[in-house]
């Protein structure tokens, strides 16, 4: 495997930025992505110039529960909040120097989402972008051609998140037991 | 009413009705089969007598395959599209069929129950033969262009706007390399071209001749649509070029026309080149000649399909700088080598002399033609890679 | 300097080669000549063969005995229904990634090969036309009563009801299963009868111990009781009793 | 439409020729459609559409159990199933302790190197098909593919869609023999190429058709995320074997072909993948040599279910990077699945390599982009 990516020069250089210990991610704020995008691929000791994957990630407001052992031997059970809240991925490396991955998110509500389009920095992210604006929904600041990709242009909703529900004139394939058959024996859905 | 006149004229053009649309159907078979050979596969293998149940075993290797094609095409719907120029849309095959059928009447095919008397019509001996040839076959362009524009598909314009810019351009060597023939036979009456060559005296073996035919055969390649020179249809760009929306038997028309234009011009080549009807044992059975003449031109389709088999298709700036880079000069040259060579032969009488002319007209054109290719690909060749550990 | 045209050149003469080479040579050849069968008889409609003749006919209609497609379920020498592995547990339809199971469970439950008694399937329908091949209801089974078959001539006319293979269509036995795919099934045979055999040595060993804990206790007793005798001691002897652990199976948490 | 004017003439009305190729044309690999706009023939402008095939792959994914993902990914790149199999395998174990066993590894390594020469024989036929060869190199491409395939089906059961990988090894051994008839096949191998080679690779009309065409410089390359021999053929010594060293591939001795210029065109990426079948024949040769006997399957639970985490994984697919992000949230489902298809984001530059040239150019330089719909489009 190639080596990981030291990455605390980036958090001195930009204080904005957090360091998510659970995953190892860089939390770039949406405001400043593109400014620490520029810096990880032109500067000297990142060189970071192929941004491999781009994703989303749509979160919902959940709650886990943990269970721990607290030191009388007893189990407790914690309850973690995990905030609503969108996130894009983006997985960068090194072709120059063959590092990486270093991996670096840009966090967004989910009522408004909105990030700072990558593509003027890594052209890899255009289609990408797109996928993501299409099937999650957040808005690319910036994006040079920002259309539905996947799904047709008259397509109502995202589906990738979390709380997509389906249409119900969605193109069933029927199954002999599928509550649609039932329907159609019905009826009531015109395939 | 000349009754005898019109029963010649019968005799002479019913066979040629008959011969070559049966050879088109034979031709289908043999493509579709030695294609099939070439890539390695079996091939149509299965339709042989009908009305045996299952094909048992009379299917007599996929023989009775372009009867059943023939069949589907006359049974297939006619589809014209929504907004397409009827009139148009139906003429253009029959327009490509009828100029190829037509050519065919001046190949010099002696069959063996036109003599005497009757030989009078024997191929109808036009003093023309050749001119007219290629005068009738340039109408073909029209039916392509015809076909493509009435299509109103973009695909089909494309198509008939590249078979026009090829047809033209290929018309010039084309007509060109058969000069060369025509030049040093005097005539450009098809039978006298034809024996002028009796006695394996083939222009083909001439260098001039050479060089003539395969510019001929390269230019025929170009005229009939065949690969690599098959732009008008590229089926990877084009769908089908002009003939996309075409179906059943319309479709099965233009296929007809095709084959049959690549039998004319195959003979045409022959006649002028190969020695028409020469061959082995022509002096003591003349009806041989027909056999020879078709066998000959069977070869050529054959080295056609072998073609179609190996080579991918030019691109469309590619083939026409070929045309006028490379063939044109080159064709222009041949028709000089050749007066030199014919006046040089003339003049001395001797196989040393005719040697060193042989050899030196050759080397001269190869090396034209070396020169004309390393002009006009100048940067493309083979490349080496480096490898990364 | 090289020849002109030789490029070209070059790749006929591999065509030509390839031409005569199909002819003489058996290995060149991409597609081979489809065999008619033996009987010089051609099924009209697939689905319409009488059943007699389809299972005669499964021997011809299979590929290979490495290829797999669509699950069948397998039953012990005898009557199909009588010894069927299928306890209806449920677990491939869970786990089928195209959900293309569904099975509904008996009411009562029947005893079969010798086990105690178990739920059968009273329905256990495969739709073929919603199935991958993928394999993973095989691998899910604890009971090994899934696995593929590999026959190819399914097509039907009737979309819903011909696609849909019923509890009776998927029934193969075992021997069949030994005819498709012989390695597969002698390896899964071997692996079965292991796991009898270890299960059966287990259950020896767990018997022996049983027995020894007896004797060992009985031993203890006729001790104890000699020594109740010998010292008239008031104290019952006490068998160390089995600790029994059920470990439990863990939630997948759904 | 970069700066382009069109000529306009007092009493000529010129207007460019809109054409949409596909989603059904014979060349664009599938439903894949680009709208392309012309002058002549010259492309002026090029928009890829594509979506045709959208099945929401990674939806589905989310909401059934890890292991149930697996037939799907095969589903991808139908042409490569084991190395789809792979990159997902590889970003799943990442998301628990396992050790898998080396004759997996080794099986691993075989089989991906197998579909490399799989999809790399027959994307140069259809390539060549797309310049017009009327399938003579492809239907040679589909005999030896054939031969592989029958591998894949003695292996795993069935030709194309393996789903062999398991988490943690592999789902069942190689039957007897079949390493034997492995060693077989990729003896042979080399005899084929050769062949192949005489055939294509002198081809003075394959040269002038291929070469200076679709020329995509190493800067744009790189910045556009394009990987596997594309990159490679646009001057980039980048290959995640080597990279990376994932499953075992530090041990085998291979080299990267890549190409001497700045600038790669169609006729390099053709060469590129012509010469690294012949890397993947030697990387086949030492795997079957170093090969022993051993489990196939890890100490991998009956139940995949990871702790709270993220995980990358990527592998050297034969068209390219195929990357697999998965976020567990510690139940049995992936909380995030994603796939980095490495045919999609090669599709980026496609517009680029395109304008100017001619619509034979754009089929061709689609060609040799090397794209699976089932992959494009998800």
């Amino acid at each position: 495997m190639s080596e990981a990516i030291p990455h605390e020069s980036v958090l001195q250089r930009f204080p904005e930025v957090e360091w998510d210990e659970e995953f190892g991610t860089l939390i770039v704020p949406a405001t400043k992505a593109t400014e620490v995008a520029i810096w990880l691929r032109d500067d000297d000791s990142f060189r970071l110039d192929y941004c491999s994957n781009v994703t989303g990630i749509d979160y919902l407001d959940r709650e886990f529960k943990e269970k721990v052992k607290n030191e009388e031997g007893k189990t407790e059970t914690i309850i973690h909040k995990d905030p609503a809240r969108m996130e894009v991925v983006y997985h960068l490396y090194s072709m120059e120097k063959r590092t990486g991955p270093l991996v670096m998110k840009q966090r967004t509500t989910r009522e408004k989402p909105e990030a700072q389009s990558l593509t003027p920095v890594w052209r890899s992210c255009e289609l990408q972008e797109r996928e993501i604006y299409d099937l999650f929904g957040i808005n690319f600041t910036g994006h040079p051609d920002q259309r539905r990709i996947l799904m047709w242009d008259e397509f109502v909703g995202h589906p990738m998140r979390k709380d997509y529900v389906e249409p119900f004139d969605y193109e069933w394939e029927p199954t002999p037991h599928d509550e649609i058959l039932e329907k159609h024996q019905k009826g009531k859905v015109i395939f | 009413m000349n009754w005898e006149l019109i029963g010649d004229i019968l005799l002479a053009t019913v066979p040629l009705l008959v011969i070559f649309p049966s050879m088109f159907a034979l031709t289908t078979w043999v493509e579709r089969k030695a294609l099939a050979r070439i890539q390695n596969r079996i091939g149509p293998n299965k339709v042989g007598v009908p009305l045996t149940p299952y094909g048992g075993n009379l299917s007599l290797f996929g023989l009775g395959q372009p009867a059943a094609d023939g069949i589907k095409m006359l049974f297939k719907e006619n589809i014209v599209p929504t907004g397409a120029d009827r009139l148009f849309h139906l003429l253009a095959p029959i327009l490509s069929l009828i100029p190829a059928m037509l050519v065919l009447c001046f190949l010099p095919l002696e069959f063996p129950w036109l003599n005497g008397e009757q030989n009078s019509v024997k191929a109808f001996m036009l003093d023309g033969a050749v001119i007219f040839f290629f005068a009738i076959t340039g109408l073909n362009t029209l039916a392509v262009f015809m076909a493509g524009w009435a299509s109103r598909n973009k695909y089909s314009l494309l198509g008939g706007m590249r078979a026009i810019a090829q047809m033209v351009s290929y018309e010039i060597p084309l007509v060109l390399s058969a000069v060369v023939v025509v030049m040093i036979v005097g005539s450009l009456n098809a039978a006298e071209i034809a024996e002028a060559q009796a006695g394996w005296n083939w222009y083909v073996f001439q260098p001039w001749g050479l060089a003539a035919f395969v510019i001929f055969f390269i230019a025929a390649l170009a005229e009939t649509n065949r690969s690599p020179f098959d732009l008008p249809e590229a089926e990877s760009e084009i769908i089908a070029g002009y003939f996309t929306e075409y179906s059943g038997f319309k479709f099965a028309l233009f296929f007809l026309g095709e084959y049959i234009a690549m039998f004319a011009i195959s003979g045409l080549a022959v006649t002028l080149f190969l020695g028409a009807g020469g061959g082995p044992g022509v002096e003591a059975l003349p009806w041989l000649k027909v056999i020879w003449f078709l066998a000959k031109v069977c070869i050529l389709i054959g080295v056609m399909i072998w073609l179609r088999g190996t080579l991918p298709r030019l691109r469309v700036d590619q083939l026409m700088g070929f045309a006028w880079k490379f063939l044109l000069p080159l064709s222009i040259l041949n028709i000089f080598i050749a007066g030199f060579a014919w006046h040089a032969k003339k003049a001395n009488e001797g196989t040393a002399v005719s040697v060193i002319v042989w050899v030196a007209a050759l080397i001269i054109l190869y090396a034209a033609a070396k020169g004309l290719d390393h002009v006009n690909r100048a940067k493309v060749k083979p490349r080496t890679y480096q490898y990364g550990e | 300097m090289s020849l002109l045209g030789g490029g070209i050149f070059k790749g006929m003469a591999v065509t030509l080669r390839n031409f005569v080479g199909s002819y003489f040579d058996k290995e060149r050849l991409t597609t081979k000549e489809y065999a008619w069968r033996t009987d010089d008889k051609l099924p009209e409609r697939a689905g319409d063969y009488p059943k007699e003749e389809a299972e005669q006919l499964s021997d011809t209609t299979t590929v290979t005995h490495y290829s797999r497609n669509f699950p069948m379920l397998l039953h012990d020498e005898g009557e199909p229904m009588d010894t069927v592995r299928c306890v209806a547990c449920q677990i491939c339809e869970r786990e089928c990634p195209p959900q293309c199971i569904y099975i509904e469970k008996s009411k009562d439950k029947m005893e079969r090969g010798g086990n105690k008694a178990q739920f059968y399937p009273a329905t256990f329908d495969i739709d073929v036309s919603v199935c991958m091949s993928c394999q993973i209801c095989v691998e899910v089974c604890p009971f090994d009563a899934i696995v593929m078959n590999s026959q190819f001539e399914l097509s039907t006319p009737d979309r819903f009801g011909g696609l849909l293979l019923r509890r009776d269509d998927l029934l193969k036995s075992n021997d069949y299963y030994h005819k498709i795919h012989p390695e597969e099934a002698a390896a899964r045979d071997k692996r079965i009868a292991d796991e009898k055999a270890a299960k059966e040595a287990k259950k020896k060993a767990a018997e022996e111990a049983k027995k020894k804990a007896a004797e060992a206790k009985a031993k203890a007793e006729a001790e104890a009781k000699a020594k109740e005798e010998a010292e008239s001691a008031e104290k019952p002897a006490e068998a160390p009793a089995p600790t029994h652990t059920d470990a439990k199976k863990e939630d997948n948490g759904e | 439409m970069p700066n382009y004017e069109l000529i306009q003439q007092d009493g000529l009305e010129t207007s460019l020729l809109e054409v949409s190729m596909g989603p059904h044309h014979p060349s664009t690999h599938g439903v894949f459609r680009m709208d392309v706009k012309l002058d002549g023939e010259t492309v002026v402008d090029l928009k890829p559409v594509f979506g045709y095939l959208h099945r929401n792959h990674e939806k589905l994914a989310e909401a059934m159990s890890y292991l149930a993902s697996m037939p799907f990914t095969d589903r991808l790149d139908y042409f490569n199933s084991m190395t789809n199999n792979w990159a997902y395998a590889l970003a799943a174990e990442q998301l628990i302790e396992i050790e898998i066993p080396e004759r997996a590894e080794y099986l691993r390594v075989i089989m991906s190197e197998l579909t490399r020469l799989v999809n790399h024989v027959s994307l140069v036929g259809f390539f060549v098909n797309d310049l017009g060869a009327l399938g003579t190199p492809l239907l040679y491409a589909f005999r030896e593919r054939e031969k592989i395939l029958d591998l894949f089906e003695q292996a795993s059961g069935a030709r194309m869609m393996c789903n062999y990988f398991r988490f943690g090894g592999l789902r069942c051994d190689v039957p007897e023999g079949w390493l034997d008839r492995t060693r077989e096949v990729v003896d042979r191998f080399p005899k084929f190429l050769d062949e192949y080679e005489k055939l294509l690779c002198e081809n003075e009309i394959i040269l002038s058709r291929t070469q200076g065409v679709g020329n995509l410089s190493k800067e744009l390359a790189i910045n556009a995320g394009i990987t596997g021999p594309m990159l490679r053929a646009s001057g980039v010594n980048y290959d995640i074997r080597k990279v990376d060293n994932y499953g075992i591939y530090d041990r085998f001795k291979f080299r990267v072909p890549y190409s001497k210029g700045k600038v790669g065109d169609c006729y390099d990426r053709f060469m590129v993948r012509m010469l690294e079948m012949r890397e993947s024949i030697e990387i086949l040769k030492q795997a079957l040599d170093g090969i022993e006997a051993g489990p196939i399957m890890g100490n991998a639970g009956k139940v995949f279910k990871p702790a709270k985490a993220e995980a990358y994984g990527r592998v050297e697919a034969p068209k390219g990077e195929l990357g697999f992000y998965l976020v567990a949230d510690g139940t049995t489902q992936p909380y995030r699945y994603r796939v980095r298809p490495p045919s999609f984001i090669n599709l980026t530059v496609l517009q680029d390599m395109c304008i100017g040239q001619q619509v034979a150019d754009a089929v061709i330089i689609l060609g040799s982009i090397d794209i699976v719909l089932g992959e494009v489009d998800r």
